[in-house]
């Protein structure tokens, strides 16, 4: 008798196929290898940061100090988390759960290879823009709810540089979108098997890389947890297990906006000899890697100036790009 | 900059806060404790608290021997103690009335001028990091470290080096030391380039550093601001060159002045003064005279009665050393004026209108020792 | 070797000094004995006249700072100059305990944390100074650490044992 | 130099020498990337300490008595800034100098200023090249540089 044949396992074959599976095990693969892969970025700035400053880095835990990471999250999960007395204690509580969240969810849509992704959704870019919006929420709220003025000043500041970064994020988007006529990452990628989008647009290309590393608070724009100021930013009270969820948060977005980037302008898993989720991650660990460096060089900007760089310089800059792509797509 | 007196006054009480940058905050060099009145990020008023490492140097002076307290002056400014060592023994000598030979000055002059150039590196680079660039602190730790290998080399002591005696130096120095100093110049020659391009030519920097904390002559004068953070202001005074003492006179260096008085004028006249220094350190080497490093003292020195006050040049400013003497083998009373001292209260001028990250900026710029001012 | 000897600009000080404050007492100092040019000695008042005229003439103050003698104390103002004939000037103000000598914080706003800090050491309280306080000391402090009555110290009591 | 078109001109000058001096920032940090570290893995590395290394002082020892030359006199306790010496001496007869038997220094409170080396009459005191001074107690720290010397034979 053929198994197969049974009329209760073909419904679960089909549950098997269907999206809802590819979304569970999507989501617990996810969970799995994000903070893994958190682990493995941190040891990695924190390598490129000893070797530019002439200094070797962790090297004490493992051979090269390749544990170290993990060595510091199993301290941060066995420490006391700490709520200071005067704090908003639901919000407090509810802060670093808010960030996190939105972190797993942008990798949903992206495109590893053609068959690694978990749901080509039809709006694949506004998924995520949407999501990683909500992460200004939660600063936002950990900011306000500490009850501390450096943690304050830093939310402040983070959600006036979100709000002031969204916008050439999303006009140079634009102006690859009115190119591919799409929302769909994976579409997306298929539309540069020959060239990549880069070289049709640098300068989108350069301001969704300053705006993404602004988004995501990376150096030079720091200033939402700028220490020499601030001492940690929206940060400072948390400790524990809620500090590194912060932490968590911040390294998942910067590769969502590397992959991101990857995506739109660097043609995805496109690229000869490897296999495809090979050129991929390639190329997002690339942009990581020169997230790090710039921020391993640079001093931090000020606040009046980073937003005066994004109002005065990149959104003028990212609307005449659009107008001309728009224009040359119309006259061709 | 905005002007905090064109904010109406009616909805100030509503908007300012205070926040306490320190006594434990990351940028605030030790434990200095500003007290910022804020509206949303632009700063009002500023007042610096002190205090915290208040040890009693002056008092501990009236307590012990002239020799007893050659330990004390390092750890004041112990970012340069060579020098705060140099010019206590000067001090000494001065009312002593005691010649020192010409070749311990050669190698005060020296060892002082290393030691200044250790100290920029860390004025200069402390601000770098102050701004977020943490790498060329580093960097300038490097270069910084040679120069207490090469002090250590002779006076065996990386910080607090006590290496002056009345009359003279304790160590004569080395092949080692003069071969080492020689390729020190060489090496930190070659890394100026560097640091030049990564900071000083990097946009982010000067856009941090421009008409950010101007001092004009004026408030200088009224604030007795000295060393690096005056001569960013256009005045040309150097105690070196102005009341030339031990060794200087013999050496040609110029003074690097900046006519801005921002915080770039100021990280500026700080990296024109290594290469000065360098220059000094060089003629010296070159011209080093043969004899004696210690004059004939008594092993503890009675000054006859009187009083005396000896002015030097510290990296941070004009330091002096006022000491009364009643004849004995203990000094009457030994009053330090702490260039950090009148310096560090330029800020209550400055900052006003500026923003947080600039207070950062402009303490950072004004490079003071907290323990030379708490003393 | 060039020496920090001031020619012209001595006299200059010297004789608008003796305009302004006629009862000072003014004595030329070896400057390579000890390390001033001029003193300016006074009793116990006198020392904002001294100070207005050095700032006119550019003078910054170096420090204030004083000295004690059981009986009575030395209150000692250092004016130097950034120009290039740079030399000192000391004013020295004898001063009874009791006394409270005037502030000069209006003409250099330097003094205010420095007449503080004497204030803070010797228990000298400034007439009309802004915001006389503790500055090193703890605030609630009840001594002043630098009198020689303060601690093991010894003290002279002869006047001019330390002023040769 | 108001007009519109220098004024433009100025804002496109100023975001392309921005922009280079950005590259050429990050081109340097690049650069030092692949250089050698400079730091030394202390454990497992170790420098070796200039002859001039002040370290907490030490008696020497002579070749001629096979011991130190310390009589006891007292020269450096007296001139310690911060009294750290108390030493201990007696005559081995009567008539000759004194021999020092203890001689206790608590490295804790020393500033290592060197006064006592250089005051001793005997020139017997000198720096030691330790560094690794590590202890459980403070009272460890008070070290009896007489029985170090003896131990060290």
């Amino acid at each position: 008798m053929n198994i197969t044949q049974l009329p209760y396992l073909k419904d679960i074959y089909a549950f098997l196929g269907s999206d809802v599976t590819a979304g569970i095990v999507g989501l617990l693969i996810i969970a799995a290898i994000v903070p893994l892969n958190v682990a493995f970025l941190v040891l990695v700035e924190r390598k490129v940061a000893g070797h530019i400053q002439l200094r070797p880095g962790p090297m004490e835990v493992g051979p090269h100090g390749i544990l170290q990471t993990l060595i510091d999250a199993v301290k941060l999960l066995g420490k006391e988390m700490v709520t200071p007395q005067s704090t908003d204690k639901l919000i407090f509580f509810l802060a670093p759960i808010i960030v996190v969240a939105p972190a797993f969810v942008g990798f949903v849509p992206i495109p590893f290879s053609p068959m690694m992704q978990i749901k080509d959704v039809n709006v694949g870019i506004l998924l995520i823009f949407a999501f990683s919006s909500i992460s200004v929420i939660s600063i936002l709220m950990a900011g306000w709810s500490s009850n501390n003025k450096y943690s304050l000043i830093g939310a402040v500041r983070s959600v006036a540089q979100n709000v002031a970064y969204e916008i050439p994020l999303l006009l140079a988007t634009m102006s690859i979108l009115i190119m591919t006529n799409t929302f769909k990452m994976g579409e997306i990628v298929q539309a540069q098997s020959s060239v990549w989008f880069i070289f049709y647009q640098p300068i989108a290309a350069i301001i969704f890389f300053i705006a993404t590393t602004a988004e995501t608070n990376r150096a030079p724009f720091d200033l939402v947890e700028a220490e020499s100021e601030l001492v940690s930013g929206f940060h400072t009270e948390y400790t524990g297990m809620r500090f590194s969820l912060f932490f968590l948060a911040e390294y998942t977005n910067m590769v969502i906006a590397a992959a991101m980037f990857t995506v739109l302008f660097l043609g995805g898993w496109h690229g000869p000899l490897f296999p495809g989720m090979i050129w991929f991650l390639i190329k997002t660990y690339f942009l990581i890697f020169v997230v790090m460096w710039a921020r391993w060089t640079y001093p931090r900007i000020r606040f009046d100036q980073l937003m005066n760089f994004a109002w005065k310089v990149l959104i003028p800059f990212s609307l005449v790009n659009l107008l001309i792509t728009a224009i040359v797509l119309k006259v061709l | 900059m905005l002007n905090p007196k064109t904010i109406d006054d009616t909805s100030i009480d509503q908007r300012v806060y205070t926040l306490n940058l320190g006594p434990q905050h990351p940028s605030t060099h030790g434990v200095m404790h500003l007290l910022v009145t804020l509206d949303g990020e632009v700063v009002l008023k500023v007042e610096p608290v002190i205090g915290y490492s208040h040890r009693g140097h002056e008092k501990m002076a009236e307590n012990r021997t002239y020799e007893q307290f050659l330990p004390n002056p390092a750890r004041m400014d112990y970012l340069s103690g060579m020098i705060f060592n140099h010019g206590y023994c000067m001090a000494v000598e001065k009312l002593c009335g005691i010649e020192v030979p010409r070749r311990a000055e050669y190698i005060r002059v020296i060892t002082s001028e290393l030691n200044r150039i250790a100290s920029h590196f860390i004025g200069a680079m402390d601000y770098a990091m102050g701004l977020g660039a943490i790498t060329p602190f580093l960097w300038g730790w490097d270069d910084r470290e040679h120069i207490l290998d090469l002090l250590e080399g002779i006076t065996g002591s990386r910080l607090t080096y006590s290496y002056g005696r009345f009359g003279g130096v304790r160590n004569d120095i080395t092949k080692e030391f003069y071969d080492g100093t020689r390729r020190f110049i060489d090496r930190l020659r070659g890394r100026f380039w560097d640091y030049e391009n990564l900071i000083n030519q990097n946009i982010i920097f000067i856009k941090r550093s421009k008409d950010v904390g101007v001092i004009t002559k004026d408030v200088a004068l009224d604030y007795g601001v000295t060393g690096p953070t005056l001569r960013g202001s256009g005045v040309n005074y150097d105690v070196r060159k102005m009341e030339p003492y031990s060794a200087y006179p013999e050496f040609n260096f110029d003074i690097p002045t900046r006519e801005e008085g921002d915080c770039l004028a100021r990280y500026q006249v700080r990296m024109a003064e290594m290469e000065q220094s360098l220059n000094i350190i060089e003629q010296a080497l070159d011209h080093l005279p043969p004899g004696p490093i210690r004059a004939k003292v008594p092993r503890l020195v009675t000054p006859p009665k009187g009083d005396c006050y000896c002015a030097f040049e510290s990296a941070r400013g004009a330091v002096g050393f006022y000491i009364a003497s009643d004849g004995s083998r203990i000094p009457y009373r030994i009053k330090v004026r702490a260039p950090s001292f009148s310096n560090l209260f330029v800020l209550t001028e400055i900052c006003p209108g500026h923003f947080l990250a600039d207070v950062i900026a402009i303490f950072g710029s004004i490079d003071v020792t907290v323990p030379e001012i708490d003393r | 070797m060039p020496t920090a000897e001031p020619t012209k600009p001595l006299e200059n000080v010297r004789n608008s000094l003796l305009q302004v404050i006629p009862e000072a007492e003014l004595r030329d100092r070896d400057y390579r004995e000890c390390g001033y040019h001029l003193e300016v000695r006074l009793v116990m008042r006198g020392m904002r006249r001294v100070a207005r005229e050095m700032k006119d003439r550019r003078f910054f103050l170096e420090t204030i700072t004083a000295v004690d003698f059981l009986e009575y104390f030395h209150l000692i103002y250092l004016f130097s100059t950034y120009n290039e004939a740079s030399f000192r000037v000391m004013a020295r103000v004898k001063l009874l305990p009791e006394v409270r000598p005037f502030s000069v914080w209006d003409i250099y706003s330097e003094a205010i944390w420095l007449e503080r800090e004497v204030y803070d050491f010797f228990g000298i309280r400034f007439q009309v100074h802004p915001n006389l306080k503790r500055i090193i000391n703890p605030d609630d402090a009840n001594y002043f650490p630098l009198l020689k009555s303060f601690g093991k110290t010894k003290f002279t009591t002869d006047i001019d044992d330390i002023l040769c | 130099m108001n007009t519109p078109s220098s004024a433009f001109t100025e804002y496109l000058t100023e975001i392309l020498t921005g922009s280079k001096s950005l590259v050429v920032g990050l081109w340097i940090t690049l650069k030092r990337l692949f250089t050698r570290i400079v730091t030394v893995q202390y454990p497992r590395q170790k420098l070796t300490m200039t002859p001039q290394f002040r370290g907490h002082i030490e008696a020497i020892r002579f070749d001629d008595t096979k011991t130190h030359h310390c009589v006891a006199c007292g020269l450096c306790a007296r001139i310690c800034p911060s009294h750290v010496i108390k030493l201990q001496g007696e005559k081995v007869r009567a008539g000759a100098l004194k021999y020092g038997h203890h001689y206790y220094i608590d490295f804790s409170k020393c500033s290592l200023c060197g006064l006592c080396v250089d005051f001793c009459p005997e020139q017997t005191l000198k720096f030691s090249n330790e560094y690794e001074l590590v202890f459980y107690s403070r009272w460890d720290t008070v070290i009896d540089i007489m029985d170090r010397l003896e131990k060290s034979r």
